[in-house]
């Protein structure tokens, strides 16, 4: 399955690009497993995802918890805690 | 009855609130209570220079106007407008509005409040220091009474 | 330390909101949160013609200024103003502004609504309706929800 | 003892005057000795202060419960429950 990756903040910066287009094999079921799998493609994602458990996702500009199936994501956001306001 | 819908922007520039609160109050006589809240940047003593404000496009808009609709739904808000800016601030200048009308006060204080408690916890914006001293300072860390301000709202 | 003076007015002309906060927040870098409330007059379905605000002169300001002066111990506010205007008030029109700035959003909205809370219950001013229909309706009670409101703040 | 007395609202208008400057005999000690004096005055006083629990008053200009002492008074406002904001 392909879909579309974006990164926002610290995240962005230590993977070192906005987004990307990946393509997921398909043991990847969850959000989590999809961090898991992330993890494994290079130090910069190593760095990024060291600490999972803060990490936020969003499916289809969406908040999901890490439990979530990602099946029939047009696009996934990861991101660290909100700090706007 | 149609739903009131709020009004939602995230922009760079500035906001000037007799305007934004004219946008809500206009040709009406059945509001008699505006809040309004302005988030502002603090110079941490001197330590900070600016502000950078990353976001999410669309997924933010998408949050606060979430957001807001809750709020209205449940302080029985007759207008409500959020506006976050982003980019470089420096400190001094705005970063966010919400402004919550209703026909009585606590309607529209607890309106703004409970907003701005969410958003500061679920709209998908960031912080980075830029430091006084020349250097990039870190991204500003979630904070867990942030979180307490938020689920204040959540007890039954 | 000289401790912050309020502003405190009691005028027949409208105010501004984009001007009276500017008199709180203008040249400094350490104000991260401002919350105004204004209160406006409503027609109450069509009824109310206008209010007639009156006012216990000089008083009037006293008050104001004790209550602003122990939201801002209480709060550690960093600025306070409070605006009451008088005389006769159209559906639509403004009644009174309160606006608190603090380092940080709660003691903002918290000194914002004691400012209000206690003002309704203490400063000395009176509304007497004046009716669609051309009467000259009764003079508005005061209510219980108000002392209630207030005695909130006075919980141990 | 000679004091000036300032009325609003409703208590102004059933007196029918804004302000007045009387003269209040020696066994006037407190407000609440006041409001009754005052209701011996005549009709329009009896009408304004017919139900003195709910009137609230003012000693140089700062509010003051009805058992205060009156002595030294320079003004004293009495008018019904505030209703702005």
């Amino acid at each position: 399955m392909k879909v579309k990756l974006v990164y926002f903040a610290w995240v962005r910066e230590r993977i070192d690009k906005p987004e990307e287009e990946i393509d997921i094999p398909e043991t990847v079921v969850t959000g989590r497993d999809l961090l898991n799998h992330l993890k494994t493609l290079g130090e910069e994602y190593e760095a990024a995802l060291q600490y999972p458990e803060v990490i936020r996702l969003a499916i289809n500009q969406e908040h999901v918890d890490h439990d979530e199936p990602i099946a029939g994501a047009r696009e996934i956001g990861i991101f660290p805690p909100m700090t706007g306001g | 009855m149609v739903a009131l819908k709020p009004f939602i922007r995230v922009q760079r520039e500035d906001f000037d609130l007799q305007t934004e609160i004219a946008m809500l109050t206009e040709g009406r006589q059945d509001i008699g209570a505006v809040v309004t809240f302005t988030g502002l940047c603090r110079d941490e003593g001197g330590s900070l220079n600016a502000l950078e404000l990353e976001h999410y496009p669309g997924m933010a808009e998408a949050e606060m106007a979430r957001i807001a609709e809750l709020a209205i739904a449940r302080f029985s808000l007759l207008g409500l407008s959020a506006v976050h800016r982003y980019g470089k601030i420096a400190p001094g200048e705005n970063i966010v509005l919400v402004i919550a009308a209703a026909s009585h006060r606590q309607a529209a204080f607890d309106g703004a409040n409970f907003v701005m408690d969410f958003l500061k916890t679920a709209a998908p914006f960031w912080k980075k220091e830029h430091l006084a001293n020349g250097s990039t300072g870190s991204w500003v860390a979630a904070k867990d009474a942030d979180d307490a301000a938020r689920d204040k709202w959540l007890k039954p």
